[in-house]
C-alpha cells in the first residue's frame, strides 16, 4: 500500500479523497493556491504545500508544480480528484515517468475516455447503444451544419474533452448553430484548454442514468448499480439519487452489464462511471464513460455500502477488488444535494463573499461532504461547489422528506445558494412521482416564485433578537479572525423554555 | 421594550421587543414571535407549530436570516436611503450591474436599443461560467459604460436604461 | 399514524427517538426534571414540559405525571425510550385506561419477561436452552445458599426486574453468599424499587450474544442478527460489536429463529432483544429477554440499514413490519462505545462537573448519539451515559481502526471519560483477534497503565499555546453563558500553516 | 518570547513560546512544538507526524489538554502549592476523599485497622451504582469523620490514615 499520498485538487473532493487515506491509515499532503490559503482541504491535510496564484492554470493544473510538491514530501501516489487533472494523461504519463503511482485509469485508457469521438467509435465496435451523431470532430461550421441536418434538430454540441456542462448547447433550429458552436468552442477552450468540439442529436425528455464501475489489474470488473441524474441546470447535475425509478430489475442488470463490457473494452483498471440517456420508451444510449472519482459518488456509497475512494486506492495499488459482483446489492435510497454558490433565485448566478455563518445538519442516515468553512471566502476563481448534503433512508418518500428536513438544517449566510430551489424541486409533484427527466427544471421551475417574503414578519423577529442578544451570541464578519465554527443546528442547540410562560403565537 | 426598524424588500418594518428569561419576544405589526438563542448565530423559534433553528449574521449593514430553506437579507434604514446595499439591492432597474466580478464576454445591445425585462443583455463569465445578465425592466439603453474583454465589479453599472413608463 | 409523541426518558435515547419522529414528521414532546432545564432533549423536542424535581421518582418515574404531561400537550403516544418506566407494566396499563398509545408492548409480555423468574420457565416450555439455577425468588437466604450448592459455584444472583448491571453479584464461594445477596438486594430496591432477586449458575468465560427482533401486530416476528457485547465491565457493556466473530451462519440462522420463538412465546409485539450466554464450547442459553429499544441497537441499524426506532413507532402504530426476514441482511461492521461520565483510569468512578470542551467525531460511516452539550453539567442524579459512538466499515480490522481514530477525535473536557480505556481494548491482541469474552476487562485490564505522562510535554506545550492565544479562542468554564458550540474537529478545523517556515519537530 | 509555568503530576514544566504566524512555536525542555489554534478550544499539531486536534480548556486553576484520547490536567503553579485542586487531586495519600458528592452506604474499616494500598474502605452510592473507594496507599486508620448513610462532598476526607514509612 502507498505510504503517503498527494492530493491534487481543492474544496469537498480533496477532503473526502483525505479522509479515505484516514481510514487506510495513510498521510496525506495537500496543495493549495494563495486563494485557498485557508481552505479546509488545506488543513485536513496532514502536510500541505503551495503551489501558486489562484488561476488554475498556474497552480492546480501545473503538472510540474503538482510532481514536484509530491516528490517534496515524499509522495507515493497522487489522487488528482475530479475536475482539473482528473482527466488529463499527461498526469498519469508524467507519474510513470516520476516512479509515482497514479490513482486513477491508464492514460491510454483516459485517451480513449476522455475523447467522447474516439470512444464513440470503440463503444460502437464493441456493441453498446450510441445517440446518432458525428464520428469525428471537425473545425469546420459547414461539417456541424451537415451532421445537424443529418440527425436531425434539435441537436447538441459538446466539448471532446468535456463533462460538467461546459462547452456544451443545446441548437434549435439551423440558425442558431453557428453562434452555439463559437460558445461552446470558447467554453471548451476556456475549461479545458482544448477547443475540440462534436454534435450529436439531442434526445428531449430523456433521463440521465450512469452506472459507477470499478475494476482493477486482475481482470476484475464489477457495476454499482445506476445513479439518475436527471435533475440538470444548465445541463449541470444539481439533485442525483439512486437507484433510479426507471429501471426494472432486468433493465438494470442488462444496463449494469454493458457498463462493465464499456470498461473491459478500454482496458480500465479504476472506478468510473458510464453515463446513458435513457429514452422515455426504455431506450438507452452510451453518452460518456468519466475515468475519475464522481462528484454524485456517496450516494452510491451509501445503498451499497462501499467506500469507492477506499476501493480506488486500494485497486491503484495493485489490490483486487474486495467484493464481488455477487456481493453488492443495493439497500434503501440515496438523494445529493449538490450545494453550489449560486443563486437559486436568480438563474444560478454565480455568487461570492464571505460565509457569515456556516452549520451543517447531522443525524442517522445524513453525510456531508463540504470543503467550506465558516469565515471562509468563496472567490471567482474555481467552480462553485461548497458541499454536497448525502441523505440516505429505506425508501425513496422517506428519503425526500428527511433530504428536505436536512436542507432546512443545513444554514449558509453570506453567499446564496439553490437549497431553497432544491427544497422546491424535491417538494414537486412530478419529482415526487418519479417523472424525473433531463428537462424538468426547464419545465417546471420556470415559473417558480420563491416568495421568501412569507416569513417577512419573522425574520424581522430573529433580526431584533440577533441585534438584542449578547455580544459574540451573532456571528460577525468583522469578528473573522480564522476562529470558525461549524457545529449542527441540532447538535448545538442550547437553553430553551416552553410552556405557558413562553411560546410562538399567532 | 426596545424598538428596532428594518428594510427588506423596500418596505419598513417596525418591531418591538423585550427580553424574557433568555429568550426574546419580539412584536411584528399584530403577530408575536419568541426567539432564542442557542449557539453563536443560531436561534430557535416555531414555524407552523414545528421548532425550528433559524440562523442570522450581520455584514456592514445587513442582516441576514435564514429560515428554512430560504435567506432574508434585511437592512438598516439608517444606512442609504431604504436599501443600504450595492445597486442591485437598491431596486434601481434602471441600472444593470455585473452580478459579481467577471469578465465581459459579450456585450448583447447597442446604446439605442430596446430592452425587454429578462432580455438578456450582456455575459460575463466568472467561476469558469458564462453568465447571462438580464435587464430587470422594459426600456431603452442609455450608456453603456464597459468594452467586451473588460474587468467589471458590482459597483459600477455596466448599461444603463431609460425605463418605458 | 401517531399526531405527537410524548418521549419520558431524557439524554441521548430521548434525543434518537426525537429523531425518529422528525423522519416521521411527527411533533414530539419532551419531559424534564429541575436537573434537566438545559438538557439536550428538552430543547431538541418541540415541546416540553416540566415534571418535578431531580430524583427520578419525582419525575422521570412518575406515571402521573407523564400522563398528565402527555393530556396537557396533546400527545396520543408515548414512547419510554430505555431505563426508566420503560420495562414497568403500570406505564402501558396506565396509558391503555387514558386513551393514549403506548410504544411497547402489552403491559402482559413486559410483565412476563420483566420477571426472570416466570420468563424462565415459559422459556422452559418452548422449548429454549437456560442456564441452571433457581426456578423462583425467595427472600430467605437459606433458600439462595441451596440452589448455589446445586448449580456449583460459581454463581450469580440478579435482580428480577433487573439490567444494565444493577443488583448484579457473582459469588464464588459460599461464604461471599450473605453480603452479596444484601448488596444485590439493596442495589435492585435503589434501582428497581424492587429488591426481588434469583440465583442461577455463573458461565465462566462466556460471550454475550444477542438477538434484536421485532413483532408486528399482524403476526409478523423477524430478527435483526445478532450483537455481541462480550466486553462488559461491572457486567455494563461499554464497547458492543456486530455481527458477532463467534457465529456461523448456521448457528446465526439457529440462535436467530429461537430468538423470533420467544417472542412468540410471549404474545410480543414491538423491538426486543433475547439476549443469550455463549459458552465457549457453542453452547447458547437463554439469559433474558428486554422489552425496550436497547441501547446499543444503533449497530443493528448500521449493518441492515433498518431504522429500529421508526419501525418500532409504525409497528406500535398498528402498521404491519415494512420488512420480511429474507430481505434482511448484514453488510459491514458496526462498532460501539458507550461513554460515561466515568473515570476509565480509575475503577470507573462515576464523574460530575461541567463540560468545558465537547467536540464530536464525524464522516461517512460515523455517527453519534448524544444526550450533552458542551456547558451542561453531569449531575449525580442519573446514569452516568452521556453519549454512544457508532462506527460502520466494510469490515471488523477497518471498523476497529476507524474506531480508534473516531475517538481520538471525539473531545470531552471537564468530565472523565474512559475513552483512553476503550482504546486500550480495541487495540488489545485478544481483541483484534475476536477473543471477546466477558472476563475481558478483568482479564487483560487490571494491569493496564494509562500512562498520559507520554503527552506532558505535548500537553503543556497546547497550554501554552491555549494561555496567549486570543480571548475566546479558548473556551472556558467562566464563560458559560448557554451559548454552545459542538462543532467537530475535522469540520471546523481553521487556518494552519505548515512548509519551511513552520512544522513539528522533536 | 513569553514564559509559562505548569504543574502536572507534582512537577513543574516550564515552556518558553513565540507567535509565528497564526501558530505558536513553544519550547519544553529540548523539544519544540508548533500549535496553531483552529477553532475555540481546539488546537492542530502533530503527534508521531500525523496532524491531530487537540483540545483545551480551562477550569479555575486548572488546564484541560485532551490529546488522541487521554486528558491531561496541568495545574497553575500560583495556585496552592502543587496541585491545586480537592485534596485528591493534591497527592495526599493519607485523607480518602469521596471521588464524587453521594451517600456512604458502607463503612468497610474502624478506626485502628490497618489498610493495604488499593484495599476497599468505603462504599459510597452516587449516580444509582455502589462505587468502592480505595486506599491510596498502606496505612493505619487514625480517623473515621462520617457514618454510614451520611452525605459526603469532596472536600473533606471520609477516613484518613496513618501512612506506613
Amino acid at each position: 500500500m502507498f505510504k503517503k499520498i498527494l492530493v491534487a485538487n481543492r474544496s469537498e473532493i480533496a477532503v473526502r479523497v483525505m479522509n479515505a487515506c484516514r481510514v487506510l491509515g495513510i498521510p496525506s499532503v495537500a496543495v493549495y493556491s494563495d486563494a485557498d490559503e485557508n481552505a479546509k482541504h488545506r488543513h485536513y491535510a496532514d502536510e500541505a504545500v503551495h503551489i501558486g496564484p489562484p488561476p488554475p492554470r498556474e497552480s492546480y493544473l501545473d503538472i510540474d508544480k503538482i510532481i514536484a510538491a509530491a516528490k517534496e514530501t515524499g509522495c507515493d501516489a497522487i489522487h488528482p480528484g475530479y475536475g482539473f487533472l482528473a482527466e488529463n494523461p499527461l498526469l498519469p504519463r508524467r507519474c510513470a515517468a516520476e516512479g509515482i503511482a497514479f490513482i486513477g485509469p491508464s492514460p491510454e485508457a483516459m485517451n480513449l475516455m476522455g475523447n467522447k469521438v474516439e470512444s464513440r467509435i470503440k463503444m460502437t465496435e464493441a456493441g453498446i447503444p450510441l445517440v446518432p451523431g458525428m464520428k469525428s470532430s471537425s473545425k469546420d461550421p459547414a461539417v456541424f451544419r451537415k451532421a445537424a441536418d443529418k440527425a436531425g434538430y434539435p441537436v447538441m454540441i459538446k466539448a471532446a474533452a468535456g463533462g460538467g456542462g461546459k462547452g456544451m448547447r443545446i441548437v434549435h433550429k439551423a440558425d442558431e448553430l453557428d453562434a452555439a458552436l463559437e460558445a461552446a468552442q470558447r467554453e471548451a477552450l476556456n475549461a479545458f484548454n482544448d477547443d475540440t468540439v462534436y454534435l450529436e442529436k439531442y434526445i428531449a425528455s430523456p433521463r440521465h442514468i450512469e452506472f459507477q464501475v470499478i475494476a482493477d489489474s486482475h481482470g476484475n470488473a464489477v457495476h454499482l448499480f445506476e445513479r439518475e441524474c436527471s435533475i440538470q441546470r444548465r445541463h449541470q447535475k444539481i439533485i442525483e439519487e439512486t437507484p433510479s425509478v426507471a429501471l426494472t430489475p432486468e433493465l438494470r442488470a442488462r444496463m449494469g452489464a454493458d457498463a462493465v463490457k464499456v470498461a473491459q473494452a478500454a482496458d480500465y483498471v479504476n472506478a468510473g462511471t458510464v453515463e446513458f440517456l435513457f429514452d422515455p420508451d426504455g431506450n438507452y444510449y452510451f453518452l460518456e464513460m468519466n475515468t475519475r472519482i464522481q462528484v454524485e459518488h456517496p450516494i452510491t456509497e451509501m445503498v451499497t455500502g462501499i467506500d469507492l475512494v477506499v476501493e480506488q486506492i486500494r485497486v491503484a495499488a495493485g489490490l483486487p477488488l474486495s467484493f464481488t459482483q455477487e456481493q453488492l446489492n443495493q439497500r434503501g435510497h440515496a438523494i445529493e444535494c449538490r450545494l453550489y454558490a449560486e443563486d437559486g433565485d436568480n438563474n444560478f448566478m454565480p455568487s461570492t463573499g464571505k460565509i457569515l455563518h456556516y452549520s451543517e445538519p447531522s443525524g442517522p442516515g445524513i453525510r456531508v461532504d463540504s470543503g467550506v468553512m465558516q469565515g471562509g471566502q468563496i472567490t471567482i476563481d474555481y467552480d462553485p461547489i461548497m458541499a454536497k448534503l448525502i441523505v440516505h433512508a429505506p425508501d425513496r418518500a422517506t428519503c425526500i422528506n428527511k433530504t428536505i428536513d436536512a436542507i432546512h438544517d443545513y444554514k449558509i449566510l453570506g453567499v446564496k445558494t439553490s437549497r431553497d430551489f432544491m427544497v422546491d424541486v424535491l417538494r414537486h409533484p412530478d419529482f415526487v412521482h418519479g417523472n424525473t427527466f433531463t428537462d424538468f427544471i426547464e419545465k417546471h421551475m420556470g415559473d417558480r416564485d420563491s416568495n421568501p417574503a412569507k416569513y417577512r414578519d419573522l425574520a424581522a423577529a430573529v433580526a431584533t433578537a440577533a441585534a438584542m442578544s449578547a455580544p459574540g451570541a451573532v456571528s460577525s464578519a468583522s469578528s473573522g479572525n480564522g476562529v470558525v465554527d461549524g457545529a449542527t443546528p441540532w447538535q448545538t442547540i442550547g437553553p430553551w423554555q416552553i410552556g405557558d410562560s413562553i411560546s410562538a403565537k399567532a | 421594550m426596545q424598538k428596532h426598524e428594518f428594510v427588506f424588500d423596500g418596505e419598513i418594518i417596525d418591531t418591538s421587543a423585550e427580553k424574557v428569561g433568555e429568550a426574546y419576544r419580539v412584536q411584528v405589526g399584530d403577530k408575536s414571535f419568541d426567539i432564542r438563542p442557542v449557539a453563536p448565530g443560531l436561534f430557535a423559534t416555531f414555524v407552523d407549530g414545528r421548532k425550528v433553528i433559524v440562523a442570522s449574521a450581520r455584514d456592514h449593514d445587513t442582516t441576514y436570516v435564514g429560515i428554512e430553506a430560504a435567506v432574508l437579507e434585511l437592512s438598516d434604514p439608517s444606512s442609504d436611503g431604504f436599501g443600504g446595499g450595492a445597486g442591485d439591492q437598491a431596486g434601481e432597474k434602471d441600472k444593470i450591474y455585473a452580478p459579481m466580478p467577471g469578465k465581459i464576454v459579450k456585450l448583447m445591445v447597442a446604446v439605442g436599443d430596446t430592452v425587454a425585462e429578462k432580455q438578456h443583455v450582456v455575459i460575463v463569465e466568472a467561476m469558469k461560467m458564462e453568465n447571462p445578465v438580464l435587464a430587470k425592466a422594459n426600456g431603452t439603453v442609455k450608456a453603456i459604460n464597459f468594452a467586451e474583454g473588460d474587468q467589471v465589479d458590482t459597483d459600477h453599472p455596466i448599461v444603463e436604461l431609460e425605463l418605458d413608463e
